[in-house]
Order: C-alpha cells, then structure tokens, then sequence
C-alpha cells in the first residue's frame, strides 16, 4: 500500500465539489438528483479509506459506507418518486418552473 | 506435486519459472502467467459457447421432432462454425437514429457481463480462476451488467420495439434477482460462506438440493427469469414483439447476444451444480474409500461438474421448450406476490432450523422434512385461495347471451 | 486478498477484449453497403410513425422501486449470513426481525395495489 | 511510481473524467450511463482499499438498481425536455466558483491536518473483515441498532415512494 492518503481524500473532494456542481447549475431535477449521487460517493470513498487508513479491526468505516448506500437508495426512491410525481401534475422536470410553493 | 494432481499451480509455476529466467520481475511474471491463464479460461468458455450452439440445435429439434443440423460433419458437429463464418461475414447494420457509441458497446457488456463470472466458477478443485470469498454476491453484480447491457441495446436502437422488449427485460431481470439473491443465501447460511470452493466443499458429505429443495426451486425458476428465457422470454415475444431488445443488431453483433445468451444458461446451469448439487465433488463421501479415490483427481472433477453443468443446462432447454410465454402482469405478479415471500419466509425458516437442528442428529432429515411440510402448507394454501377465486368468479359471472340463431 | 482483485481487474480486461475480436474481424471481412431502406428502423416492414420514444407505462417504474429497495435489504444480509453459524439464537432473530420490517414493506405495496398491473 | 500508484491514477482520472461529464452532458441518458462509468471506478477503489465486499454492493446496488432506477425515471418524463436546450441554468457560472472554492477550502482544511499522508498498515493476516462486518452488524455493543434502523429507513422510503407514486395515479 504505497498510496497516501492524501490522494483518497483530494480525490474525494473533487468528486464532491463536482458534484456539487451539479446540483447547483443543472436545470433538471433528475440530474440534481445524479449530483447528489456524487457527492454521496465522495463521502463513501473518505468512509472507506479513513477505515483503511486508521484502525482496521474497528470495523466502523465499512458499516457507515453501508448505511450510506441505504440512505443512498432511500433518497433515490424518494426523489425520483417526487419528480415523476410532479411531472404527471406539472408536466415538466425543470427544478426552476417547480414554483408551486411560492409563500 | 505431480501434473495430474494440481496441474494448473504446476504448469504455472513452470511458466513463471521461464518467464523469470528471461530476466522478468517476479510480479511481472506472475502477471504475465495470470494473463496466460485468463486467456485460457475464457476461450475454454467461449469453446463451450461454441459447442452449446450445436447442443441447443440438436435438443430444440429433438423436442420438435426434427432431426436438427445434421450436414456439415459428423452429426452436424461442426454447424456452428458455419454460423460464425455466416455471422462474420454479414453486413453491420446500424440503424438510422441509433445512438452509435452505446449500439456498439451493448452486445460487448453483454457477452463480457457472461465471461467476467467465469472468474469464479471452481471447475474442479485445483482448477479455477480466483477463490474469492464474496464469490456469491460476485455473481450478482456480475448480472447487474447483463441488466445494463440490455437497457442500453434496447435504448440506443431508436427502435420501439428494442425499447419495449429492455424495458420488460429489465424488469423481469430486476425482479426475479430478489428471489434469486435469497436462493442464493441460503446455501450461504448453510455453508457459512460465500467462497464458492468452500460451498462445494461444504457439500462432501450431503448435497444442499436435500438440505433445501424449496431453495433450488427458487434458484431454477428465478435463473430462468434471469436469462428471460421461456416461459419468461416475453422479452423477445416474436409475435409482439418480434425480437425485443436485440431486434436492430445484425451479423456478430447479434451473435454476441446469442453466445452470451446460452454460456449464461449453460453457467447457470454450473451454478445449480455448485450451489445445490455438491459442484466439483459431492460424491456423499465415497471419495473417501481407498477404492474411490481416483474421484479427487482435478481432472474427473472437471468432468463431473461438466457433466451437472450440462445436465442443469438440459433441465433449463427441457422448460424452455415445454412452456408457453406468459403475459408481464402475470409474470411480475407471479414474482411479487408469490416467489419473493415465499423467498423470505423460506429464508427465514433455513437460518432458524439451521441454528437449531445444527447441533442435533437429525440435522438432515430435519431440513429435508421442514422444506417439504412448508411446500405441502402453501400448496394447501395456494388450492384454497384458487378454490375462493373460482366461487367468487362463478358468483359474478354475467350470463352468456347465446350468438347464434341458426 | 488484493491479488485476487487485479486478476479479476485482469479479467474484467481480457473479457472485454474477447468479444471486440469477432467484432473487429467481421469490420474487416463484412461488406459495407449502407442504404437508406437498410438502415430505416425495423418494425415488420411498416413505415415507423412518430416518435421511437414512447412514452412508458409508470408501473416499471414502481417494480423497479420496490426493486431497489429489496436489492439494499438482501445485499444487507450477505454479513449476516456468513456469520451466522458462529453466533447465537439471538443474531438469527434480530435477521428475522430485519427480514419481517422488509416484508412489512411489500406487504403495505400489496395492500396500496402497487402490485397490480393496472 | 508502484503499480497500485498507477492503478489509483487511471481509476481517479476516470472517476474525475466522467463525473465531469455527468454534470455537463445534455442527454441525460449519457448522463446516467457516466454516472455509471463513475460508480464503476468507485467501486475499483473500494477494491484497492482492500474492501472487496463494499466494492460488489457498490456494483449491485449503483450499477445494479440505483442507476437503472435513474434510467427508468428518464424515460418517463417526456424527450423533449431533456435534449432541447441548454440543460445548465444561468448561474452555472457561480456554480462553477462555488465548487472551485468548495474544492479549494477542502484541500487547504485537509493538508494543515497531521494525518493527510498517512500511510496505510498492512492487513494483518487471518483477519477476515467480511466477517468482522457481520459480527459488527449483528452484536448489540455494536451495529446492531444501525443496522436495524437501517431496515426502517428503507421501509419508511418504500412507503413514501409508493404513497407519493399512488397518490399521483388518480
């Protein structure tokens, strides 16, 4: 293992900031979802490597990585719930026309 | 160490040997030897894929009562390298519209999603690729590529038909996995382990086809689903349909579906051997006797699993071509309303009575017995439920107006 | 243990260079004479009308939602399984009481007739 | 340079690559078939960081349900939508900035920490983290309340999707 740790983590960073990236300037409610997917993977890779890196018999790192993929699907069930929801009201998938809660 | 008892460590010791006396790193080498042997397996498995074209011919015509290919060569052996010739040398065809990068890439993942689990399947017991000890869930993930390849052949086609037929593809493939993962955890549970050598060593003295013959039930149905062949080829309906997702793909191209299509088959029909009918070995501890022990050898195993590979593969061509096609409602009603929990509580009931009937006697005949009285109640259940069904269908039938008036 | 993951990154390669061969051959071999007829999309021989993209039935979408949330619960109970036989009663049941909230689940999509093909 | 170096550098630039693409591509199906391309190099480096089970659920669940759920949700909102115009609203630019700086603030809080080039120790060997994991899992003094929490996630997920998709339908 002749990688620091350091490149996991710079790594993680970028897909994160892409990520955020995403979900900031995309129009599509379906893409900000796949920006959200980004991001949760940078945290799952700090998870992962913060485990391998640190205490390897303290399993910790691998069961937060496992409960971030549950939260992960859950968000997805939710939120593709939610846009196709809408798109049957509203006909559209453009987050800024989304204006029904306006007060 | 002799050739006929390990002989692929031996043969690769030798050509790392060669290869280091080049003057190579010793990691370099072992890659190198790696590489070799990879090349070696998945040629084995494309040789077979070769060889089940001509199997499936011959069976399908048996079936129709037809003789089958029976002109080039001896029993029509060599047909199917007729059929890769033909195939090679058609014209590619790609539709207008199509999205290219994707429409090529397709039948690749497909193929490639088939060979990739080859990594894992114990051959015998000194010739396999890797013993890896996620190789249960290895096999999953290796179908989750099968998925994608389909959902990107039936989208890229810019064809309606490609379209409809992923899209029922994908959603048989999807759904039946839930009960094929658990089918899978149940020999995980009994074994306690996910390393595929270990499974079929776990099965030395007992197969797990007696141990739970509710749970290679599950496998059977939810494989066939898996493979979208009949009765789950809805996928492909040619009277609908005419041939799903794969309709656009022309020359190799659709011949690298068709070879992906029956290795799969003919892999899962290994993995019924591994997994239910003791693999490489299970010979119920007869290898153990001074007379029997030619049964270790590698290279009998090979053929023994061979030999329950093709034989699950016959299992699933014999329900192909005795089953009508079923319509997708019923087909994903019959999965999740039915198999996926009677999966679970199957799943449940293993893990209870393994943890209680481990340390008795009567751990076997306590399985066995178990998995029956719990088909019998919902075989009992099932008849009662259609009993209702038809009374309540005869109660609210309306009456029929008699049409002809000769 | 990381041996094991390069040969199959070795073979995740090599199995996906396989199938480009009879691809690559067939480029070199087959005659390529594209014509508008040849190329139009497939259906039976009729002229195609509108769009290929139809627009889908949601009920997919729905198998395909319960779908991902059972995939997440059994994936869970690979852990489980392969432990099981070196712990107690009590670790069997808390996977039973895992595998019961599952079900409570496909039960409430059951009842919602989300399973009907409607 | 090592091989695992070389290895981690092909696989991050292929994560970085593609998840650029992700964000960028106009064709949203592209878009998901990246973010696969990107979960796939994800799940090399679970296999690199010797946490090989993580790297097949990363397969089975993204590649494998996640993303195919994606998929399925772009083909039921309408074509025209997705391809015609410009997908990026009209602050991409601050966007854009925001994750420079994000990125920038990240790596900048990382190397002043004292562990940012740890290296890592060797697995010792006999240990099996698979099974370590299931009996983190399932031990009260540790995951067990986690794990089943988890369970109730899920089914409090399954619930709203399906109520929200139900409620729709009328």
């Amino acid at each position: 293992m002749s990688i620091p740790l350091s490149w996991y983590l710079i790594l993680s960073a970028a897909l994160f900031s892409i990520g955020l990236f995403g979900v900031l300037a995309r129009k599509n409610a379906v893409a900000i979802l796949l920006g959200i997917e980004l991001m949760l993977n940078a945290v799952n890779i700090n998870l992962v490597s913060f485990w391998r890196y640190g205490n390897i018999a303290s399993i910790s790192g691998q069961v937060f990585a496992i409960i971030v993929f549950a939260v992960a699907a859950a968000e997805v069930a939710v939120g593709l719930a939610l846009i196709i929801s809408v798109y049957r009201r509203r006909t559209t998938v453009i987050a800024n026309d989304l204006d029904l809660l306006k007060w | 160490m002799t050739f006929w008892n390990d002989p692929i460590n031996l043969i690769s010791e030798w050509l790392r040997g060669i290869f280091m006396g080049w003057g190579m790193a010793a990691n370099l080498a072992m890659v190198i030897t790696n590489i070799i042997g990879i090349f070696v397996i998945i040629l084995f498995a494309m040789a077979i894929a070769i060889f089940l074209v001509w199997v499936e011919r011959k069976v399908v015509a048996r079936f129709q009562d037809r003789l089958g290919p029976n002109r080039i060569g001896p029993f029509g052996l060599f047909q199917p390298f007729a059929d890769i010739v033909k195939l090679i040398i058609k014209e590619d065809i790609t539709p207008e519209g199509a999205d290219k990068l994707i429409f090529n890439m397709a039948p690749v993942i497909s193929l490639a999603s088939v060979i990739l689990i080859w990594a894992v399947v114990p051959l015998a017991s000194q010739i396999y690729g890797v013993d890896i000890n996620v190789a249960v869930l290895y096999l999953v993930a290796a179908g989750a590529f099968g998925t994608l390849s389909v959902i990107m052949a039936g989208w890229s086609s810019n064809n309606k038909y490609a379209l409809i037929g992923a899209f029922r593809m994908v959603a048989t493939m999807i759904s039946y996995e839930i009960p094929m993962v658990v089918a899978l955890l149940i020999p995980t549970i009994i074994a306690g382990t996910m390393s595929l050598k270990e499974i079929s060593n776990a099965q030395n003295g007992i197969w797990f086809a007696f141990l739970s013959p509710l749970g290679l039930l599950l496998f059977v149905i939810s494989a066939i689903a898996e493979l979208g062949r009949s009765p789950f080829d809805l996928n492909e309906a040619e009277s609908e349909i005419v041939a799903g997702f794969h309709i656009e793909y022309t020359g190799m191209k659709f011949g690298l579906f068709y070879a992906g299509e029956l290795l799969h088959a003919f892999t899962f029909g290994g993995f019924m051997a591994v997994f239910f009918f003791g693999g490489y070995g299970g010979f119920f501890g007869l290898e153990k006797l001074a007379a029997f022990s030619w049964l270790s050898n590698p290279f009998i195993q090979m053929v023994v699993f061979l030999i329950k590979a093709l034989i699950g593969y016959w299992v699933i061509m014999w329900i192909k071509y005795s089953m009508p096609r079923i319509r997708i409602d019923h087909m994903l009603a019959f999965n999740w309303k039915f198999l996926t929990p009677l999966a679970f509580v199957l799943l449940m009931m293993t893990a209870l009575l393994d943890k209680l009937l481990a340390p008795t006697n009567f751990y076997v005949s306590g399985m066995f017995i178990s998995n029956l009285l719990f088909a019998w109640i919902v075989i009992e259940i099932l008849r009662s439920r259609s009993k209702q069904e038809r009374a309540h269908d005869i109660e609210h039938a309306e009456p029929v107006e008699l049409a002809a008036h000769h | 243990m990381q041996g094991q993951w390069l040969y199959i990154g070795l073979f995740l390669i090599i199995g996906i260079i396989v199938p480009i061969i009879p691809l690559l051959a067939s480029r070199f071999l087959a005659p390529h004479k594209p014509n508008p007829i040849k190329q139009s999309t497939y259906e039976c021989g009729i002229e195609t009308v509108g769009e290929s993209w139809v627009q889908f039935k949601s009920q997919y979408y729905i198998f395909a939602l319960v779908f991902l949330v059972f995939d997440v619960e059994t994936v869970f109970l690979f852990p489980w399984a392969i432990t099981l036989g070196k712990l107690t009663i009590f670790a069997v049941i808390e996977g039973i009481i895992f595998i019961l909230i599952l079900l409570a689940g496909l039960s409430f999509a059951w009842r919602k007739g989300m399973l009907e093909w409607a | 340079m090592t091989p695992d170096q070389v290895i981690f550098i092909l696989c991050a630039a292929v994560i970085v690559v593609t998840a650029i693409m992700v964000v960028t591509s106009p064709n949203l199906i592209h878009a998901a078939l990246w973010l696969i391309a990107t979960l796939f190099g994800v799940a090399i480096l679970y296999a690199l960081l010797q946490a090989g089970f993580l790297a097949l659920v990363q397969v089975v669940i993204y590649i494998g349900a996640i993303a195919i759920l994606f998929i399925f949700a772009v083909m039921l909102t309408r074509r025209e939508m997705r391809d015609k115009g410009p997908q990026l609203n009209k602050n991409w630019a601050l966007a854009a900035i925001l994750a420079v700086l994000t990125f920038g603030g990240l790596f900048y809080i990382l190397s002043g920490w004292s562990g940012f080039s740890g290296k890592a120790a060797e697995i010792p060997a006999g240990m099996d983290t698979l099974r370590n994991l299931g009996f983190a899992l399932v031990s009260p003094d540790a995951y067990l309340l986690p794990f089943e929490v988890a369970s109730i996630l899920l089914l409090a997920a399954l619930i709203g999707a399906i109520y929200i998709a139900s409620a729709s339908k009328k």
